[in-house]
């Protein structure tokens, strides 16, 4: 028997209101607004009380997928990180840094934003680097 | 507080309870947890700040997984209404729940406008008198009809249907509410459809508002949902004589007549 | 972003959420706020209660239009004539604040200029907005002590967003409300880390915080903590991407968590793209319409399972925790990120936790410096937070602008892209519900939300439908010169005539398979979501 | 009596009671309790024998305490069954474990003092309630003496006394000196019709069987005179007018329209004082004996039966009918029927007439194999229902019960108990419960359609 | 979707005397789910009934409506004819035109008009209907008779006679009840046992 | 409905238990006692079937008045249906008043089967009180 409550933020919009994600026996299992946080004083949307039904929908991906053919198949992280790195120097020797680009998240944190971009720009060596914020 | 501590404690380690659901202090904020014997050094952490969180309500999510189990919950005197309501609908066990009273502060109490802020039994703090106030629905009452109408649909046109009014309150333990039938309120409107949206929660509330006033803390559009429901609980009380969380044996008038013989009580007669 | 960055030197928004409460007008346009941004709309009514004058200029009654103290409905794509309207009208007031304009802000002399032909008349006559209506929203706006504007993507997703946003800059500017508390300009970011986002450079001219590409200094700066050369151009929008991709220039793209697929614009011409394109890498917690398009699909995880912060609309870093554990066999994406990193060869991603990467990049970033992990467990930080000891800035342009002086832009009206015709009597616009967000990827698996709504409809006036035909609940066919989607009619009195609404949640009868991609801002290179012209046809048989 | 005794149709339980009744219509299942008897009925042959030697009396209560029984013994001389029974609160043998003669004398050997009480089972498809009435306890009025008086008595001890095979072998006497009674005064509606001290209701047989008893008064003693004190004359039934005319006229019996407001003693005599309206004045009458009209009243243990059948009473304790018109003899539990006194004062023709109603309609049951029950009833769905169960508190029938479904406990409506009145339904806040042929959504479309402008071209 | 048929009766004057029954039946013809609908003189006529059965296979109806008299009147009428034509008998409804319409009412707009109102009302229920199956349960062929007075001798002896098993319950140790205490009884003066 | 000489014409619900008002409703009929046409009556088995939602639903959708009828107190065919309905009716009369929707607009009343003339008077009372008060503030 365990439960607790996890203090975050609410991932469906820019206002950024204060959760809590109730986890119990290691289920994310409801939401609360936090009482005391400064932005929404205990007080949430409509999405935000249920941010949490999504994490467990159907179709979470749990694994890494690679295209064979027509098809996307499982596949172990090593065979699609050495895959994925292979396949972008390649391109990036083939076509030049320019050649590739990225879409970053504005759904993602500042520090994965941080890496990708820092991939693009430092290891592949573009500034093809943008996201949806315009969308 | 240490005694109260120890007393968790004890509990936890005599086995008494297999987890006493509280609120601890992270980073200056309070947040619920629940203790048990494997997690007994956040006791240190334990706290009972001036904000609530809906205890009973996430004690239901805990004793549904776990109805066998004896469990504590730290209850303010809203909290152990709530008790008492859970039980009379067969939500909780009252022999497998061990509240721990907590006795609101003056300024708690005046800041809920609580006319009980404390519970059955007190282990913590010192009882207050509570606060009698209904100004908040003598505002409404000195209004003529149609005032009134203008006043609560410009409140309730302010509605975003978040459903944080129901989904905090303690009361609200259905799994599927009759706020979501599309063939009683259309869905997919914000705001909903209105008056009855509304008015369906207040009516459901009848026999069952605890008057904790979570809901109206919990309303992004500051409707003030705690007066309706307050009306509803004095109509209860002075209609039929019923007052919510004070008897579990009591039982809601509006589905039980009572076994000795049917009465109309005389003042429904004169409405 | 790009508007108010020329104007103010930086383009988020200006003041904190919390602010709003204690404004005395707001106003606000091309938001949807209670659907949108439901806790900033709970705040403006707040402040209502208070007895702000909430304006509301929008072609839809939203929600928020229907709480407004006024409410008017301007014509698609007006928004630069009623802007310089308003300006024209305090101007010939004098309810315009010659001090602040003498002392923060250049190049009035050329506004002033521009602004003299926006006769009330002629406003009207471009905007639909009676002329009566214009000059007692510019008296309240202007008079009042304290007037905030708010605005969304109904004002940047046009060919003329930029010039919307100067536009709107140039009004604060013009009767001094912006720098002080509770006034300013006010973008509300849609999704939820658009802010740190941007701030983290995850646009094609910038580096973390805001710092140019091409400034050789910079580079040199970046050169040197990253340990490799950097290129000097500034890189390619993500619509200019997909038109690469058709030109054959882009060979490899990576997509961290979007879903192009619906989101952008012309969405028939996007699938084209991925089809195309050599490799595609998704990083996602769903098999998205995108990723179904990879060659490569890494399973990331949600906010749930994984630490790190997000910037809010308004410039205030918060942390996200983990609750639970990334699902079988997921990973959190900042170590996916590293792990992808290390596999290309480079030794800059030996990052333990998502606070290590924090670190680094505040050391970067200067807005971000005095800010770490430590201290927003503990404090509300809105940067810029140039060290440990500034307690960050929850309004900007306190003392002066980012940029020194305020720069008026004088600009002319330029209407929309595409206007109605003969073949396209209709115009269309788009926008969120309240019960979903984005492309629904999230919301649309949540039961609580579908069970709102799960099912895209056109919104029209009933002058508009009893003139198509065509009844309530009816399905019609919608089209423009991009596609064609069908949908069910929901007649909406508070829209305004000749204008449908469709909402861009659902994948099924995507909005954006009809919105004009080709169109997009010159600067901003925001595409024209906003307005296009579309044909509304009534299907065969009675209502599906 | 005898023949429903010898009916090989009918089983009948004396000395036994109704333990409990589960079920519904067609399929009852009752537990009865036969008490212990003491004396085996098999073996007994009903000779008397050990009645005569048992040395215990006890006043008799068939007498209405004016003659004495036997701790062991038959209530009266034609009681079916003939088999006796001891009464254990007077007999030795289980006051002090002495005596034992009635065992000794028995030639069959059937005393069994060992006997315990025994349960029976009984599947039943209809149920019959005649459980019939008691009567007022008339010692609440000070001004009749409140008991002080032997000679003040009910119309039922009257009863006994003119019975030829009564105590008094039909002489009416007075208790207090055994002397025959000349001056009888009768007084009627004592507890009924007094909303102060009885029940506001009339008892419907008092006026008849007065007159019954002041015309066989004056058979039995040809010299008495028999004056009846009433508030009105209720003889509404056939020849009842013309019975109480009889005594009247024929047996000399005089009424007087009045109350009475005192009875005390004089010497040996009683003397009655009340007031004749219809003359305007005060009257006395000596009296040898006073006779009550007490009202007649539920029995007392009417209500324990009420509740174990799910049946609504009055204020009373009186059976309520299903429809005071059109089902008279139906309780509101299907297949439990009432008839006499115990749904409200009855005279022997109208019992045996409301009997006849309530028979046919048990035959009614009985005449089809299977039971057809109408559809339109309520059902919870089990995926919605929250468990409150406040459905139960509000079903007039018990026909919701508590189920495990998924893990979890929710409402189920018993199909054959469920009148599909819809009141559960009602009251259900989350809307699992809903009336087949009158949902929710039914009614919901009906209200709706008034006010759903669909423009309707006219052909 | 429904197909439903509406039948709008005329019951000889007694409707079609204050309600335009004809206008009635040919508005509820546009009404969501209605497949046919028309009006009859006598609907629950030998010839009323088969127009309705008729009709439900010509136009594949689904379930009906028949507005005329009170249901607590012709419902169970209505419903064997329904069932008659093959559909399950609770798919069936009435609306009531005549008791609490036609006959209540002298305006003959307003009583057309509430007619029409009470059609739709009727209708949007009707399409909302699904077929029912009444439920069956056995029969304990036994009654229990609780008290052996004259009540409950006489219900034990009529249900006897009519030849089924009585068991029959007394408290005291005797049957026979409070009659038994009895000398004769009123108005005939005859014994009681 | 439309506007008429006698000012505007209202629309009410009426809700009949099928025991007593409704067959009240039904000898008013026979009896051919005369009342207004603006009571449309919905049927039910019991007046307790009479949920709070379908009132307010009722108002919702634009009902003038809502009439709520069953049996008398001691008459319910199923015994105790019209007590609940009573007390229902009761608190929902008083909410409706705290919002500002005159109490008078939802009556409860009790009609026997052979009440066929307290049924005419009712709805015409009934029909006369709402068109007195105008329409409901919640129509269209």
């Amino acid at each position: 028997m365990e439960y607790q409550t996890v203090r975050t933020t609410c991932t469906y919009c820019g206002t950024g209101c204060g959760v809590l994600l109730e986890v119990l026996d290691g289920e994310v299992i409801g939401t609360l607004p936090q009482k005391d946080h400064p932005i929404n004083e205990g007080k949430l949307c409509i999405k935000g009380w249920n941010a949490h039904e999504f994490i467990y929908a159907d179709g979470r991906l749990t694994k890494p997928l690679i295209r064979k053919g027509d098809k996307l198949e499982e596949a172990s992280w090593d065979e699609a990180l050495q895959y994925v790195a292979k396949r972008f120097l390649e391109l990036k020797e083939k076509y030049g840094p320019d050649s590739l680009g990225c879409f970053s998240s504005a759904k993602c944190t500042n520090e994965e934003n941080y890496l990708l971009q820092k991939i693009f720009r430092a290891v592949i060596g573009t500034n093809n680097v943008d996201h949806c914020a315009r969308l | 507080m240490e005694n109260l501590k120890k007393n968790i404690k004890d509990m936890l380690e005599s086995g008494e309870i297999a987890g006493f659901l509280g609120l601890i202090e992270e980073e200056g904020h309070p947040i619920p947890f629940l203790f048990t014997k494997d997690s007994l050094d956040k006791l240190d952490a334990l706290t009972v700040p001036d904000i609530r969180y809906p205890m009973t309500d996430i004690l239901l999510k805990i004793v549904r997984k776990y109805p066998e189990d004896t469990i504590g919950v730290m209850v303010r005197g809203c909290d152990d209404r709530a008790l008492i309501e859970l039980a009379k609908n067969q939500k909780i066990l009252s022999d497998l729940i061990r509240p721990i009273g907590v006795a609101c502060t003056k300024e708690m109490a005046e800041y809920c406008r609580c006319s009980q802020p404390y519970p059955r039994e007190i282990h913590y703090g010192e009882k207050v008198e509570g606060v009698k106030d209904r100004s908040d629905l003598e505002k409404v009452e000195s209004m003529d009809l149609s005032d009134r109408l203008d006043y609560w649909m410009g409140q309730f046109s302010k509605c975003i249907k978040c459903y944080g009014c129901r989904n905090i309150c303690s009361m609200c333990f259905c799994d599927q509410c009759t706020l979501e039938d599309d063939t009683l309120i259309l869905t997919g409107q914000a705001p909903p459809e209105i008056p009855i949206f509304h008015l369906i929660r207040a009516f459901h509330m009848a026999g069952r508002c605890i008057d904790c006033g979570l809901c109206e803390e919990a309303c992004p559009a500051h409707i003030p949902l705690r007066s309706l429901y307050r009306k509803v609980r004095e109509d209860m009380a002075d209609y039929l004589g019923y007052v919510t969380g004070m008897d579990e044996t009591e039982r809601d008038p509006l589905e039980f007549l009572g076994s000795d013989g049917y009465e109309v009580p005389t003042k429904i007669d004169e409405t | 972003m790009a508007g108010l960055a020329a104007a103010f030197g930086s383009g988020a928004m200006t003041n904190s959420v919390p602010e709003f409460e204690d404004a005395d007008c707001i106003l606000i346009t091309g938001s949807n706020t209670t659907s949108s941004h439901p806790l900033i709309a709970s705040r403006i009514m707040t402040a209502k209660a208070k007895g702000a004058k909430i304006i509301v200029i929008d072609p839809r009654r939203t929600h928020m239009a229907a709480l407004a103290d006024i409410h008017v409905k301007q014509n698609l794509g007006s928004d630069v004539a009623w802007i310089n309207g308003l300006m024209h009208i305090i101007l010939k007031e004098g309810w315009h604040n010659q001090s602040f304009i003498d002392e923060r802000t250049e190049g009035f002399e050329e506004l002033k200029k521009v602004i003299e032909n926006y006769t009330p008349e002629k406003v009207e006559e471009i905007t639909g907005i009676p002329k009566e209506t214009l000059r007692e929203i510019a008296e309240i706006y202007a008079k009042s002590e304290k007037s905030s504007i708010v605005y969304c993507m109904g004002i940047t997703q046009h060919i003329t967003g930029t010039d919307n946003v100067k536009s709107l800059a140039n009004l604060a500017m013009l009767t001094g409300q912006i720098g002080r508390p509770s006034t300013g300009v006010n973008p509300l970011r849609g999704q939820n880390n658009v802010q740190g986002s941007t701030d983290m450079a995850a646009i094609p001219n910038k580096y973390p915080g805001y710092q140019d590409v091409t400034s050789d200094e910079v580079r040199e700066k970046f050169e040197k903590a990253w340990g490799g050369p950097l290129s000097p151009n500034v890189g390619l929008t993500v619509v200019e991407m997909i038109n690469a991709i058709e030109e054959g220039k882009l060979k490899g793209l990576y997509i961290l968590g979007e879903n192009p697929m619906i989101s952008d614009p012309d969405s028939t011409h996007v699938e084209k793209a991925l089809d195309d394109i050599e490799f595609l890498v998704v990083q996602d917690i769903f098999l998205t319409e995108t990723a179904r398009k990879a060659d490569v699909v890494l399973p990331g995880s949600s906010f749930a399972e994984k630490d790190g912060t997000y910037t809010g609309t308004d410039r205030r870093l918060q942390k996200i925790r983990k609750a639970i554990e990334p699902l079988g066999d997921a990973k959190e994406d900042w170590e996916i990120l590293c792990l992808v990193g290390k596999a290309m060869g480079s030794k800059g991603f030996d990052f333990a936790s998502p606070s290590e990467v924090f670190d680094e990049l505040a050391e970067l970033t200067p807005i971000y410096h005095g800010i770490d992990y430590d201290r927003i467990e503990h404090e509300i930080i809105h940067w810029p937070c140039r060290d440990k000891d500034d307690p960050g800035s929850p309004y900007l342009h306190k003392d002066g602008f980012a940029r020194g002086k305020g720069l008026f832009t004088a600009i002319e009206y330029k209407p929309p892209a595409e206007l109605p015709d003969d073949e396209y009597p209709h115009q269309l616009t788009t926008g969120r519900l309240p019960f979903h967000y984005h492309t629904g990827t999230m919301t649309r698996v949540s039961p609580s939300l579908t069970h709102e709504v799960n099912e895209a409809f056109i919104e029209l006036h009933p002058e508009d439908a009893k003139s198509l035909g065509v009844r309530n609940g009816e399905k019609v066919r919608v089209s423009s010169r991009r596609g064609s989607i069908e949908v069910k009619v929901m007649l909406t009195p508070g829209i305004k005539k000749g204008v449908a609404f469709i909402p861009f949640h659902f994948v099924e009868a995507a909005a954006n398979r009809l919105t004009n991609a080709a169109a997009l801002d010159p600067i901003a290179k925001i595409p024209e979501y906003k307005v296009c012209a579309i044909k509304i046809e009534k299907l065969d048989g009675r209502e599906a | 009596m005898t023949e429903s005794s010898q009916d090989e149709n009918i089983e009948v339980f004396t000395y036994s009671e109704v333990e409990n009744i589960e079920g519904f219509i067609g399929n009852f299942d009752v537990t009865i309790r036969k008490k212990a008897r003491s004396v085996d009925m098999s073996k007994c042959t009903g000779c008397g024998e050990c009645v005569q030697k048992c040395p215990t009396k006890v006043l008799s209560e068939f007498d209405m305490g004016l003659g004495m029984r036997k701790a062991i013994y038959t209530p009266f001389a034609q009681a079916v069954p003939n088999v006796p029974v001891i009464d254990r609160d007077h007999c030795l043998k289980f006051l002090k474990d002495k005596c034992g003669i009635c065992q000794k004398v028995c030639p069959a050997d059937a005393i069994d003092y060992e006997q315990q009480d025994e349960l029976v089972q009984r599947k039943v498809g209809a149920i019959v309630v005649a459980t019939g009435f008691s009567l007022f306890d008339w010692t609440v009025y000070e001004e009749y003496g409140g008991g002080r008086y032997k000679d003040v008595i009910t119309g039922l001890h009257l009863e006994r006394m003119l019975d030829t095979s009564g105590p008094t072998e039909g002489k009416v006497i007075r208790p207090s000196d055994g002397r025959e009674a000349k001056q009888i005064v009768f007084v009627q509606c004592v507890g009924s019709r007094d909303e102060a001290k009885g029940v506001p209701y009339c008892s419907r047989i008092c006026c008849m069987y007065t007159a019954k008893q002041s015309i066989l008064l004056k058979d039995h003693i040809p010299d008495s005179q028999s004056y009846v004190f009433y508030i009105d004359i209720r003889a509404a039934g056939k020849n009842y007018e013309e019975f109480v005319k009889k005594a009247q006229r024929d047996s000399g019996t005089v009424y007087i329209r009045g109350r009475v407001s005192k009875i005390y003693d004089r010497g040996d005599k009683l003397i009655v004082q009340g007031s004749d309206t219809l003359a305007g004045e005060r009257v006395e009458i000596e009296a040898d004996l006073v006779v009550l009209a007490t009202a007649v009243i539920p029995n007392p243990d009417a209500i324990k039966l009420a509740q174990m059948l799910n049946m609504p009473y009055d204020q009373y304790g009186f059976y309520t009918e299903a429809h005071p018109k059109l089902q008279p003899v139906e309780s509101v539990t299907a297949g439990v029927f009432i008839t006499g006194s115990c749904q409200f004062p009855k005279d022997i023709p109208d019992s045996v007439a409301m009997t006849g109603a309530a028979a046919v309609r048990a035959c009614e049951i009985f005449s089809q194999d299977q039971l057809t029950i109408e559809p339109k009833i309520a059902w919870v769905d089990p995926e919605v229902c929250s468990g409150c169960f406040n459905c139960m508190e509000a079903c007039p029938y018990d026909a919701i019960i508590s189920e495990e479904y998924k893990g979890r406990m929710v409402a189920r409506v018993r199909e054959s108990v469920c009148h599909g009145c819809g009141n559960c339904a009602a009251t259900c806040r989350t809307k699992a419960v809903n009336v087949k042929g009158f949902t929710d959504e039914e009614i919901y479309a009906q209200i709706e359609a008034p006010f759903f402008e669909e423009e309707v071209e006219v052909a | 979707m429904a197909r439903t048929g509406v039948f709008v009766c005329h019951c000889g004057t007694n409707i079609a005397s204050v309600v335009d029954v004809k206008s009635v039946a040919e508005k509820a013809k546009s009404l969501p789910g209605v497949a046919f609908a028309t009006d009859l003189k006598y609907s629950c006529s030998d010839l009323g009934q088969k127009a309705i059965r008729d009709a439900i296979k010509e136009h594949n109806l689904d379930r009906v409506v028949v507005a005329s008299c009170s249901p607590r009147m012709h419902e169970k009428t209505f419903q064997k004819c329904i069932e008659a034509a093959g559909l399950n008998r609770y798919m069936f409804e009435m609306a009531n035109i005549r008791e609490q319409c036609s006959w209540v009412h002298d305006d003959k707009a307003m009583a057309t008009e509430k007619s029409w109102e009470v059609v739709k009302m009727t209708v949007a229920k009707t399409n909302r209907l699904e077929p029912l199956q009444p439920l069956k349960s056995p029969v304990e062929k036994r009654a229990l008779v609780i008290g052996a007075g004259i009540s409950g001798m006489q219900a034990a002896l009529d249900i006897s006679r009519a030849g089924y098993k009585v068991t029959m319950v007394e408290k005291s140790p005797t049957i026979g009840g409070r009659m038994a205490q009895l000398e004769k009884t009123f108005p005939t003066l005859d014994c009681s046992a | 409905m439309a506007e008429t000489e006698k000012g505007f014409e209202p629309k009410i619900i009426a809700f009949c238990c099928n025991w007593c008002s409704y067959a009240g409703a039904d000898l008013a009929g026979s009896m051919r006692l005369k009342y207004p046409a603006n009571v449309l009556p919905i049927r039910v088995m019991c007046s307790g079937r009479i949920s709070p939602h379908f009132i307010l639903k009722a108002f919702q959708r634009g009902a003038d008045g809502v009439l709520v009828t069953g049996c008398h107190y001691g008459d319910c065919h199923y015994i105790k249906g019209n007590y609940i309905t009573k007390r229902r009716v009761t608190i929902m009369k008083d909410l409706l008043k705290f919002v500002g929707i005159d109490p008078r607009r939802l009556r409860a009343d009790w009609i026997a089967a052979s009440e066929g003339d307290k049924f005419a008077k009712v709805a015409t009372e009934f029909t006369e009180e709402i068109r007195a008060l105008g329409p409901s503030p919640l129509r269209g």
